[in-house]
Order: C-alpha cells, then structure tokens, then sequence
C-alpha cells in the first residue's frame, strides 16, 4: 500500500517538472497563439547549455542558471524576432513547420556539437539526499523542482495579471491591432514572451539534466509531456497547467509501478482519456 | 447565342499525360536497365513520393497537419510481419489487409485527435504515433523493444530468386506510387475533391453550401491512413526486418516527408512530385556529410516557407500559369460572341 | 400560401451583447421579405441563426415543417436554405466557376454536365460569365458580392438571404441587381434581403420587418412602415425634425 | 499658409488584390472638426486604418506636422499623439475597464488627460473601474473606448464611427460629451453613417464614395441634395 502511495507522491513530484516543460508552451501560446514544435529541443539545448557552462567554469548546475536563464532569453528574443514574428498569421502552416524545421535544426546541431552520447549535469549531494516524511523517503531534488515549479507558476501568473508588462501580453493576445494603436510594438512583445518562456525553460532544462541523463534526441518527448500537461489542465489556465502535469506524472509513475515498460504510455493514455471525456482540459479558461 | 463549354484538359496537361506515359514505360521496364542499388534507390523514391502526395491530400487540402503519420506507416509495417507470422498470409494479402486495418482503427483515433485543432492537432497525431510505438514494444511476440526479422520462407514466398524479388517489390513500389497519384488526382478531380478544396479556402462558406466539414476531413483521414500503412508495409517489405523506433521514427516517415511536399509546393500535386526529387537530389549530393545535411534541409524547409510558402512548384505555375494535372475547369465562351 | 420558414422566440447573445432577443416571425412560401436596421443591430447575426452558422440559446426554428433547430449548416443548406455572406467569403484560389460549382454540386446535388450547365446559367444571370475562369481572390468587392449571390442560387434554394449585396453598386448595376433578384422571386424562390440601399429594397420585397438590438421593432408593409415616425428616427437616424 | 496637421496626397489603400482607396486628398488643420460621411463599403474605416498605421502606405502618403508617416507602424504612429477609436469599440476583453485605460496612456505622453480626468468626464468608469470591461453595456464600452484614446493625451484623434450599435439616447449623450474632448484643443475626425450627427460637430465634411472623395466643403456651404447625391452615387 505504502508503495503506491509513494508512487501517487513521486508523480506529484515528476509533474512539477512537466509542468514546467508546459510553463513555456502555454504562455506563448496564450500571448501569440503560437505552439513551438521546437520547445523540447529548446529544453534540451538548455540542459546541453547548463553542461558547457558547469565543466567550462566548474560551477553548480544552480549557479549555471545565471547564465543558461538569460542565454535562453536572449536566444528566445532573436528567434521570435528574427524568425517566428513572420510566421505569425491567420494561416497554421508557416509557425507549424518552422518550429518543425528548427526542431531538426536544434536536434542535429547539438548531435554535431555534442555527440549522440548521453550526457548528465552533477547536481552533488542534492542529487541523492531525501527527507523522511511519514515513512517515506523523499527526494531532496524532486521536492525542490515541485517548489520551484509552483513559484515560477505563481510568478507568471502574478506577471500576467499584475503588471504593465502582463497587461501589454493579455492586449496583444486579445486584438492586436489595437494592441499596437495603443502604442505597443507587437513585435516587441511577442519577443518578450518568447523571452520569458524560454527563461521558463532554461529553468526545466537545468533541473531535467540534473535528474536525468539526456541526449540530443529526447527533446520531441519532452515537447509532448508539456503539450499534454497543457491540455489536460485546459488551453490558458496556468494552475490548471501545473494539475495537468501532475495528473500526467501521477499516471507515469503508476504505470511505472504495473509495468516499467508502461510508464510513458500510461501517461499517454491519461492525456487521450482527459481528451476523451472533457475535450477542453480539466480546468478550462472561463471565457469572458 | 451558343453556350460556353467547361473544358478541364489544357495542353501542358495533355503533353504531361504523354510524358508521363513513356516515363511510366520506361520505369517499368526499370529490372531489364538498371542495377540492383538504382533500383532500391528508385523503389524508396516512389514510396516517400507516395508518401508525400498522401500527406499533401490531408495537410495541403485538408488542413489536417499531421506530425504524427509514422504511426501508420509503423502500423502497416507491423501488421506485414504479424500477419504473415501468425496469420501465415501471403505477404501480398497481408500489406492491404493491413491498410484495412488501419482505416479501421484511424475511425475512433480520428474522433478523438480531431478534438484538437491546428498544431495542437498535429502534437496530437504524434502522441498517437508515440502510443503506437510504446504499444508494440510490448509485444513480445513481435521482438518487443528490439524488433524481428521477416523469416526466410516467408520472403521466399514472393518470388524464388533474389533478382525476381526484387523486381517485384520495385514494381510494387513504383506501382503503389502510380495508384496513389492518380487516386488522390482522381478524387481531387471528383465532387468530393471539389469540396475539400472549398474547405480549404473558406469553412463557414462551405458549411453554408452544403458541405459536412467533420466528415469530408474524416474520410481524407481515414483514407490516407489505410494507404500509409499499405505503403509502410511496402517500405518494411523491402527492409525485411522491423523494430519500433524505426517503425515509428518521425524523423523518417514524417520529418522528409513534410520537407518534401513543402518544398516542392503544398496543396499542389505537383509539389509532392517535384520535391521528392528535389529531396533526394540533395540527399544524395549530401549523404557523406551525416547531421550537416540534415541541418541543411531544416534551414531549406524554414527559408522555403517563409520565402516562398507555396514552394518550388508554386513559383513555376504563378509564373507560368501551368498545371500538369487539370483539376481547374475553365470556361470557354465562342470566339465571335459578345459577352453578356 | 404554406409557412416556409418559422422563426420563434430565437434569442442569441454575446457575453452583454444581444444579437436575438426573443425574435418571432413566419415567411410564407414564395413571399419576398426585406430585413431593415441600423448597423450592429443583429440583422447578420439572424442570418447565421437561421442558416446553422450560430446556435441560439433558446427558440425554434422550422424550415418546410421540419425543425431545423438543431441541424448543421450543411443539412440546412441542402434541405434548401442558402445564404449570401454580408463580408464576401469567396474560396479564394478557386475560379469564379468553381465557386459556383461548389454550389452545384454539394447544396443543389447536381452532376456533371447537369452541373456545369447549371452553374453557367447562374453566371450568365449574375452577369459574372465573362469573369467565370478569374480566380475569386483577384476579384473586387462588387464582382465578390455578385460571386456570394451566384454560389448561393447555384444551391438551387428555396429560401435564398441576401445580405447586403447593392451597396456600392452605380444606378445601372442596381437595376440590374433588382431584376437579377425579381427573376429569382418570380421563378418562386422565396427570399429575405437586408439591405440598406432601402430603394433597392422596396422595389422587390412586399413586406418589411425591423430590427434593433436584436429585437423585431416593426412588421408590416412596407410603406407604412417607412412612414412611421419611429422606424425614420432609429433607422436613419433623421430627427423628426429634420 | 501654415503647413496642415494632417494632410494625405493622392493615398491609394489594398487589401491584398482589392483596392479600397484611390487618390484620396485630404487636409486636416490644427483644432479643427472634420466629419467623414459615405455609405458601407466607402472606405471610410480603411481610411482611418491608413491613418493611424494599421494599413501601410507610401511614405510621402501620409504626412503629419510634416512628417511622412505613411509607412510608420502603428505604435510609432501612436507615440506621435495620434490615436483612433476604433469601430465596435474593441475593448480588450481580457482587461479590466481601469487596465483598459491604462493601457491607452502606454505612449506615456503628458497632457490634460489622466485616468482622473477621463473619470471625472464618464463618472460611470469611476464606479466600474475594477469590472471585465465586457460586463459594461455598449454605451458604457463606447466611452471606455473614448476614455483609452484620451489616455495618450493625443493631438489628433480619429472617432470610427462612434454611434454604431448604441440606443439613440447613449449616441446623444455621447455627442454631447464631444465638445468638452475637442474643446481641450484636440484635432477631430468623426467618421458617421448618421450623417446629421456628424454635421452638427464639425466645421467640415469630406464625403467618400467607393474609395474616393465625392464631396468636401464647409458644413454651411453644402446642401442636403449634394450629400445625398456624393453619398449615393445619385441624384436623389
């Protein structure tokens, strides 16, 4: 029994993490309706980026956040900038398959620069120390990405709600061309969502690559537990995004436990069934 | 005052049609000409070709963008060597057998995937395919996570000696191909193809004249994933062995597949045709430089569809006013008539 | 004369916004009906409600009989409802043929050269024949509401609404248009037009109703009607007065 | 002469093949009111989405305090003191009535208009400053459209159509309000459908017909009978 409460327990834990893979899709979703096939490759680019910063100054993969996050940004800003703002339109296709040829851009790029062998950031101690709670041993590491989780969830959603830059987001995702008659550059904005997202996944990069090992090719799996996180807990709602991951790590890590060839395919069988029975997500956004 | 005749055929179109009849004459004639590596070189290329004119009819007609079509493809492969294992079929039963399989199945995945809409439809084609994978690899039967080969007597089973095999799955590949052209021209030339192409332009328009939306996308849907998998066992076939992540791979089966109709034009049926050469002319210039090409194509695919979204062929007709497959009527009036 | 189309207490809104606020009417078989009011008043938002483009929140809508509530645009359409759009929504990379053909073949369920046939009539009376090979999208906005006229008669309806399709048009067009629409009418389909060329109008429709804020303000002939002090003020926007 | 505030030279407009504006002259001075009037489809809101940056044009097209804005983006037209009400008001959904305006003054120019004074001129905001501002009704979403245009204290301000959709008694009140917006100083252009409306504000009236102008002079020199025939294409 204590067995399964504990699997129920990792997988709330495993889906701070997924939640923070969907962080990044849902916001840029929410501001440019622009969903990135690249961003698994993006996750991944950032772990890879969390490496060379670790072995190249021998620092903590937390201390490598100071540079992967605004590296990320940065990176985020020229894309949208340069390549994505010109896909935006009424038709699919452009973002859709741009993103999809960044995808095997990124994917072959990192084969090239890092070989196809899979690679792990040293997190030290962190890595293996737990806390006993009610019989239970708990990973340091997986309580710490829960945390971290919840406060870049509660950051954003304080972002987006609160602040002159969150009410040029909500402007511009509801009309923008007024939007811009107001004197907002759309392109500008739209550049600082990507910004903020991929900051969002520097984060998710650093703390996957300390937990597992990883290699250039994972990136289109991690793309699609942030997808399903997002579309279980409903297109828009950022809690209802951080529940969608953990529905979507509570699914694994019970399959995981029948079977552990069935870990992902559970998780995946979760998201149809969500799609199945309430087709708009677990928490839709109420629409106004 | 006479009536104006509908003409469909133009002369580019007629010419085409005599090209492609010699073309089709001297490819078939392809085991008594060409080596044996021409040969499974050209077999591959009629199979992407059939691949990308089957994505094409489902993205570039009917808005379906699907990054998750590996599924099928893994599918048919599957369903070749389960059913010819176990259900001891001819290998020529058992590869359209498999497509009715996956029309069948492609019914219930179709009504739930269609939940979703643009790309979220596309990431969730490929959650399907993902399911597809981790499914068969837990079949132990069928080699499980590392796959299994065609056994031998099975392969024998098509022809006695290895150059008649090999003409045969040459044929088949080159013949799936001619089918698949012209049933997808055939259909887009019919009412119904009519009508896809008028939900491609303007749904709420084609709502109002009659059209039922969800099921003219669910027949293309179902109907190109029947073919994928009949392609997919063709493609296995020629592979005689099998194992999940090369059934399922998206790179393979989905990423040059899109490069190719995107490049070459989409929603054109030329486009599928002119890519895939295009694509294989690039693959084989650049096959001894590994990633780079792989790198050079994602770059040609993002320049192409911002530059010049309707591709290689797009370019040609805007400049030329061509069309090699009349699927246009034009009205013709009396020359010595005043118009209305 | 049989009740063709029956519309009751349909209402419709939009957050505060009410496009359909308990509207009630019949169209008797055959009749002509003009659909006046001020722009946002609702008049397109009535269209989609009856062509299955919208849903309503309450009301009943019957069509020949039938009840038609609940049923898609595209059953309503072959049932014999087909609709001009007020903002042309041609299929732009087909020709103005094919547009047509669409019509034709998917509302109307012609064939072939039964089709084709058809199709050209409908372009010979809409005046679009010497445009029929143009695509859709290089046309401008009066041959694009020509086109939204001509794909709806190709459906072959036995109610046809028009949405706004004179404005613009120069005094020859228009009496073009008008006898275009009179023929329509006379061949026994019946319609219902909005439109604020209101001249236009009155030359063809023989009974008139007025919307605002979704409400059904005035029925009624249609001279009475433009008399009426109430319509003038709403309508127009002409003070009394003035 | 004075160089005009606003002028347009010989402005063409596309959407995609379709022309909507041909040759369009047009000179607009400082405090001055102009009404445009024309029927559905004249141009007149593809008029305003030229103006104010929406649509692009040739450089030299558009031109303000001398400046050649044809082909500025909005937002830099917006920085300049230009702003539009749009037509059907546009309220951004996802804000709020204060976040709304609020939004109106990002150009962050100063002037006499203030999240204050804009309540001070609709008192009705003040009380719903905190709703959705798609809970207001239209005559209430009107003025929040009106106060978000004030907000970035503009020098020309452009009214699409502000009487659409709205009960005759809100058009009034909102016609009564104009001249103590316009009184402040502020250039007006007020395009109507409801011609007597835009008369009774404005000094001048340019009459568009099919993407061109048909009819323009003081509002004192024209008569009812040239309107109609400038509107319509007619003589009545």
């Amino acid at each position: 029994m204590i067995e399964w409460v504990n699997a129920v327990v990792q997988g709330i834990l495993l889906g701070g993490l997924y939640a923070l893979f969907a962080a990044g899709l849902s916001l840029i979703f929410g501001v440019m309706r622009l969903v990135n096939i690249a961003h698994g490759d993006l996750i991944i680019l950032a772990a890879y980026l969390g490496l060379t910063t670790t072995t190249m100054l021998g620092v903590h993969p937390f201390v490598a956040l100071l540079i992967v996050v605004p590296a990320m940004a940065g990176i985020g800003y020229v894309i949208q900038r340069g390549l994505l703002n010109q896909t935006l339109g009424p038709d699919i296709l452009p973002p859709l398959l741009v993103t999809f040829g960044l995808s095997v851009i990124l994917q072959n790029a990192l084969l090239e620069g890092y070989t196809a062998d899979p690679q792990k950031l040293s997190g030290g101690v962190i890595e293996t120390a737990s806390v006993n709670v009610g019989g239970m041993a708990l990973g340091v590491l997986p309580l710490l990405t829960f945390g971290i989780a919840v406060a870049v969830i509660a950051g954003l959603q304080w972002m987006f709600y609160s602040t002159a830059l969150g009410r040029g987001f909500r402007a511009v995702s509801d009309n923008q061309d007024i939007a811009q008659l107001m004197g907002l550059n759309k392109a500008h904005v739209f550049g600082l969502a990507m910004a903020l997202a991929l900051a969002v996944t520097a984060i998710a990069g650093i703390l996957l690559g300390i937990r597992t090992s990883f290699d250039p090719s994972i990136g289109g799996g991690r793309l699609i537990f942030g997808f399903e996180a997002v579309i279980i807990g409903g297109l828009g709602n950022l809690w209802g995004t951080l529940a969608g991951g953990v529905i979507l790590g509570v699914a694994q890590t019970i399959g995981a436990k029948i079977d552990p060839g069935w870990q992902v395919l559970a998780g995946h069988i979760a998201f149809l069934v969500v799609l199945a029975v309430r087709p708009n997500g677990l928490f839709p956004r109420v629409s106004h | 005052m006479s009536a104006p005749i509908v003409t469909r055929a133009t002369r580019a179109s007629r010419n085409a049609m005599v090209i492609g009849a010699v073309a089709l004459i001297i490819l078939a004639a392809a085991p008594w000409w060409a080596g044996r590596a021409d040969m499974r070189l050209m077999s591959e290329i009629f199979l992407y070709l059939s691949l990308a004119c089957l994505w094409n009819l489902m993205a570039g007609y009917a808005g379906l963008v699907s990054v998750g079509q590996q599924a099928f493809v893994g599918f048919g492969g599957y369903m070749l060597f389960a059913l010819t294992i176990w259900g001891g079929l001819h290998p020529l039963v058992a590869i359209p057998l498999g497509g009715v399989l996956a029309a069948i199945l492609s019914i219930p995945i179709a009504t739930l995937i269609f939940r979703l809409k643009g790309a979220y439809f596309a990431i969730g084609t490929w959650v399907v395919a993902e399911v597809f994978r981790l499914s068969f690899a837990q079949v132990g039967a069928l080699g499980g996570g590392s796959g299994s080969s065609l056994p031998v007597g099975i392969v024998k089973s098509l022809a006695a000696s290895r150059s008649g095999r090999e003409a045969l799955s040459y044929w088949l590949a080159l013949g799936s191909a001619v089918v698949i052209i012209g049933a997808v021209y055939l259909f887009l030339r019919s009412r119904r193809g009519l009508a896809l192409t008028a939900i491609r332009d303007s749904e709420v328009a084609a709502s109002g004249l009659g059209i039922d939306i969800w099921r003219t996308k669910l027949e293309v849907y179902v109907v190109t994933s029947a073919f994928t998998a009949v392609i997919g066992g063709l493609i296995f076939l020629q592979k005689l062995r099998i194992s999940p992540d090369a059934a399922f791979s998206v790179n393979d089966w989905t990423a040059f597949v899109i490069f190719i109709v995107v490049i070459g034009g989409i929603g054109t049926l030329e486009g599928p045709i002119i890519g895939t050469l295009l694509f294989f002319l690039l693959r084989e210039t650049l096959a001894d430089f590994g990633t780079i090409y792989l790198l050079v194509l994602g770059a040609v695919a993002i320049i192409v569809m911002l530059k010049a979204p309707k591709g290689v062929w797009g370019l040609v007709r805007d400049r030329f006013d061509l069309e090699l497959f009349p699927l246009s009527y034009r009205v013709r009036q009396q020359p010595n008539q005043k118009g209305p | 004369m049989s009740t063709l189309l029956s519309v009751q207490g349909l209402a419709k809104s939009f957050g505060a916004v009410t496009v359909a606020d308990q509207t009630s009417f019949d169209v008797e078989a055959g009749a002509a009906i003009g659909i006046l009011g001020p722009n946002g008043a609702g008049k397109t938002s009535l269209f989609n409600l009856i062509t299955g483009a919208l849903s309503p929140d309450a009301g009943k809508i019957s069509f020949a009989g039938a009840d038609i509530t609940s049923a898609s645009a595209a059953q309503r359409c072959k049932m014999g409802i087909s609709r001009s759009f007020q903002v042309p929504q041609p299929f732009g990379g087909m020709t103005v043929f094919e547009n047509a053909l669409v019509g034709a073949t998917q509302g109307a369920g012609l064939r072939g050269h039964e089709a084709e046939a058809h199709v050209l009539d409908v372009l010979d009376s809409t005046g679009l024949l010497p445009k029929a090979n143009a695509r859709a999208g290089t046309l401008t906005l009066l041959e694009r509401k020509r086109l939204e006229m001509a794909r709806a008669l190709s459906a072959k309806p036995k109610l046809l609404l028009l949405d706004e399709i004179a404005g613009g048009l120069t005094d020859a067009e228009c009496v073009a248009l008008i006898d275009t629409i009179k023929r329509v009418h006379s061949e026994g389909t019946t319609i219902i037009w909005i439109e604020h060329v209101v001249h236009a109008l009155l030359a063809v429709v023989e009974h008139l109703i007025v919307i605002d804020f979704g409400k059904k303000i005035a029925e009624g002939e249609p001279k009475a009607i433009m008399e009426s002090p109430e319509v003038k003020e709403i309508y127009l926007g002409v003070e009394p007065d003035a | 002469m004075p160089e005009p505030l606003l002028s347009l030279t010989a402005l063409d407009a596309h959407y995609g093949d379709f022309q909507a504006l041909f040759g369009v002259d047009m000179a607009i001075e400082e405090g001055e009111v102009i009404a445009i009037i024309g029927a559905n489809g004249a141009g007149k809101t593809t008029l305003m989405r030229s103006i104010s940056g929406l649509l692009t044009n040739a450089p030299e097209q558009i031109k303000y305090r001398g400046q050649a804005i044809g082909a500025l983006r909005a937002d830099q037209v917006a920085h300049l003191g230009l702003a539009l009400v749009p037509e059907g008001r546009q309220l951004f959904p996802s804000l709020s009535v204060e976040e709304n305006l609020l939004l109106g003054g990002k150009t962050g120019r100063t002037g006499p208009w203030s999240l204050q004074t804009v309540c001070d001129l609709f008192p009705i905001l003040q009380e719903r400053r905190a709703q959705a501002s798609t809970s207001l009704s239209g005559g209430q979403q009107q003025m929040v459209a009106i106060g978000r245009a004030l907000m970035s204290n503009p020098d020309l301000i452009l009214f699409d159509e502000i009487s659409l959709g709205l009960a005759p008694v809100i058009i009034k009140s909102i016609y009564e309000a104009l001249p103590g917006i316009i009184g402040q100083g502020t250039t007006a252009v007020i395009v109507e459908q409801d011609i007597s409306k835009a008369l009774s504000v404005s000094s001048r009236v340019y009459c568009l017909q099919e993407g061109r102008v048909s009819l323009t002079g003081r509002v004192e020199d024209i008569t009812r009978d040239q309107i109609t025939a400038a509107y319509f294409g007619v003589a009545a």
